[in-house]
């Protein structure tokens, strides 16, 4: 059967040739169509030369690429610079005409998307709801995690959607909130650092015992650090950072103990509860096989979801694995696209 | 982040003004993974065979503009971003430079993204010399 | 500059949160010939019957932004511009406020125009009172 | 005979009025044309609402009020404020990027000449020169005293105009260095702020020995504090201050001497020699009396000069006597501006 699930990449993803010079802005591109994603997904900040100015000579570009490549672009990653002076928080109407550029900046190149993140105050999410109707631009929480739909936390924005009825403001899921299990290449590079064995055993039983029994999921609250804080103590941070350190955890035991806790295990109905609010997916990926297998994320669990709701938007591959990696192997974010498109390609078509 | 990579291997050379020596100077990536305001550096260390330079002693060097880590408090001019792996040049004060040979540095990069909890410290070592 | 004028007349009264006097305010104008970006406002001392308030006290508003000093020292946005012959308020945090009755103030305003050779100190006395 | 010399009001003259709510942007544009002046010069910075973004419906009103009223922009008073920030200068880039922004306005609004300060970097004003070209706007730096042309302080800036070519870069006296006397209205504040006769009397006659022999001129110097202190020192500062503390002089005494370095007298043939390069003029004013004589400035001996060299441009009324006044009197700068008006209309029609 056929669903008509697009896939994209995030071109985040070459962050590691593109930082190097191995890849520029085009061969990303490039590299993206012919892994299969008919999708374009950018970071202005990231790959975007003279940003937050789009050039006639590079918007020209961009749309050539577009042509040439046969792809569309789904989503602009943006961040709201809000603390750039460190005397202060920029004032309302700052972040809202900051807000603002980049949903102009998203218009001109084509988006239909813009990623912001958590910490983007109510307010100036409010405050340019109006412009992105004018730019028709659907702004998208990114549901990171450890946050989560269905919970106190997406509450939130849920009475804003409902109380104002915009049609251009909603979530965006990002894979890390579908991991079964520790990335991995996490724990490799843990072990590289001189974790010890009895205690990644110790963290990664921890993980399973909370996928098992369910993660307690995070509020809604202004003050995120304090929002965290409870939420990673509900989920016995404490409890297992006093069992590394009876086992004799040393600072790398410690490190992979805390990191556990930025991986969350959903429950894939999620997905299908809220679908009606989901403008655009992060298929987060750390690490793919050969065999085509997310390590971490049970992609076809998860995509069956998609499918099962009736989801029309973009999957859109976002490699992270590259930082757990660089600091003792080559990496190959070009592979890991092109394994993690494929898989995605099979779980959507199965 | 790429802490390998964060140095240019030919950028390492003393400074000369009027044909003296001020100092000594070296290339680097940002250690992010975007592009970024110069105004969210809050530190940049520099450490030369175990010997660390005060902060007043730093400028940072970009696009033909040098500043004090303290002037970039302010500098928000996007023509003055430092672009994603795109080099900057850090260049530190000290009276006759670095003596000829071998060396070994290490530089963090103190940078505050304003949707971070905390701030974002990274570090590299290289080992370069002075010809 | 304009100191027989720079108060407004009726802007006098205590400032409240919650039903709690937390402090008083007044509406001055920018002692200068034009209107300026409020980077440049280095200081503003409010003295109160003889008595002065510490820097860390006074509050700046304006068009619906409040700001301590050391705030604005990074405000330029020409939205808030401080425009010449308006009104702004300064608000000094004090518990309590002021005492019902007559008071004397003495504010002065100082201001870095960028082609001036000496930083512009401005100072204005009134009489007022609080109902 | 009849010379085409035209008239204008900066409305920097109208401050006072401006500011006590009196008079609005209209109100100063009427008052203007009623004292005779068929050119308008503007302090954007201060009456212009939304600086520095011109909107469409300001731009309407400005040029229906010139329409309304007889009279054409004139001059655009720019203040770059290049230390905007406490811990640094901008950079050049930055600097010319507030040039341009305030050439622009000039531009949008009709002005042909724009004053620029004398704290002016010169590499600001060369980076500015090809949007000063565009716009087709003539940046002036102001001639202001204690400088002079037909100074070292000049000559930087000659040679400049002869080295790039530029048509759009020159000269705007200010009548403050036409000063034969200290302002009459100083003199008055002074004795008003507890100046004793004995050393007012000491502070003139210093004055009108220097007018009597000839100022001693300001240098060329990027660091204007240090030309500044030479020039105040090759004049005679230290002598008189020591005679005013020998005379027993207070504070008041102190600040009237010092003050008297504020003015200038220079010779009218400064104008003729330079006429070539000078594209505007600030004809500043203290006190205009009922006789429609400017107290301190002999202006039919300065207009004689304007006219023997053929300058066919302004002479911009810029009434300064305000704040000499309004710490114990009304102010009334509108039959200040009148008098003035009349004053110059009368040196120029002679
Ligand atoms: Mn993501
Ligand atoms: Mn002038």
């Amino acid at each position: 059967m056929n669903y008509n699930i697009k896939r994209s990449v995030s071109l985040y993803s070459y962050q590691e040739e593109y930082y190097l010079g191995k890849l520029d802005l085009e061969g990303c591109i490039r590299e993206a169509a012919k892994a299969g994603a008919t999708g374009i997904e950018l970071l202005a900040e990231q790959m975007m030369p003279n940003f937050p100015y789009v050039t006639p000579e590079f918007k020209e570009q961009w749309f050539g690429w577009m042509d040439k490549y046969g792809t569309e672009p789904t989503c602009y990653d943006a961040f709201l610079e809000n603390k750039i002076y460190d005397n202060r928080t920029l004032t309302l109407r700052e972040q809202v005409r900051m807000m603002e550029r980049d949903i102009k900046i998203a218009g001109e190149l084509g988006f239909k998307t813009l990623r912001t993140l958590c910490s983007t105050p109510m307010d100036v999410i409010k405050g340019s709801l109006d412009c992105a109707a004018k730019e028709d631009v659907k702004i998208c929480i990114e549901v990171h995690s450890p946050f989560s739909l269905n919970s106190g936390w997406a509450d939130g924005y849920m009475d804003m959607i409902l109380g104002t009825g915009t049609k251009h403001f909603g979530f965006m899921p990002d894979f890390g909130i579908f991991c079964k299990k520790i990335p991995d290449v996490l724990t490799a590079k843990a072990l590289r650092q001189g974790a010890s064995p009895e205690c990644v055993k110790i963290v990664n039983d921890a993980f399973a015992n909370r996928v098992e029994k369910g993660f307690t999921k995070i509020k809604y609250d202004t003050n995120l650090g304090r929002a965290h804080g409870e939420y990673v103590k509900a989920n016995g941070m404490p409890e297992l950072m006093e069992a590394i350190e009876k086992a004799g955890g040393n600072a790398a035991d410690m490190n992979y103990a805390r990191a556990s806790f930025n991986y969350t295990w959903c429950d894939p109905q999620d997905i299908i509860d809220n679908i009606q609010y989901i403008y655009h997916t992060h298929a987060k990926c750390y690490n793919t096989n050969a065999e085509y297998e997310e390590t971490s994320i049970p992609l076809k669990e998860v995509i069956a979801a998609y499918k099962k709701a009736g989801y029309t938007g973009y999957l859109s591959t976002e490699y992270e694995g590259n930082s757990l990696l660089n600091d003792a192997f080559e990496v190959d974010s070009i592979e890991q696209v092109r394994r993690h498109q494929e898989a995605m390609r099979r779980a959507i078509e199965d | 982040m790429f802490a390998r990579n964060m140095f240019k291997p030919d950028g390492f050379r003393n400074t000369y003004a009027d044909g003296q020596a001020v100092g000594f100077q070296f290339d680097c990536k940002v250690q992010y993974y975007r592009g970024i305001t110069l105004s969210i550096v809050r530190d940049i260390k520099v450490e030369v065979d175990g010997v660390e330079y005060p902060r007043e002693n730093i400028r940072f060097s970009i696009k033909g503009e040098t500043f004090t880590l303290d002037e970039m408090r302010t500098v928000i001019d996007h023509e003055l971003r430092w672009e994603f792996g795109k080099w900057a040049t850090v260049i530190v004060l000290k009276e006759g430079g670095l003596e000829q040979g071998k060396h070994h540095i290490k530089s963090t990069q103190i940078i505050a993204p304003s949707y971070m909890p905390h701030i974002l410290e990274h570090a590299g070592d290289y080992d370069f010399e002075i010809a």
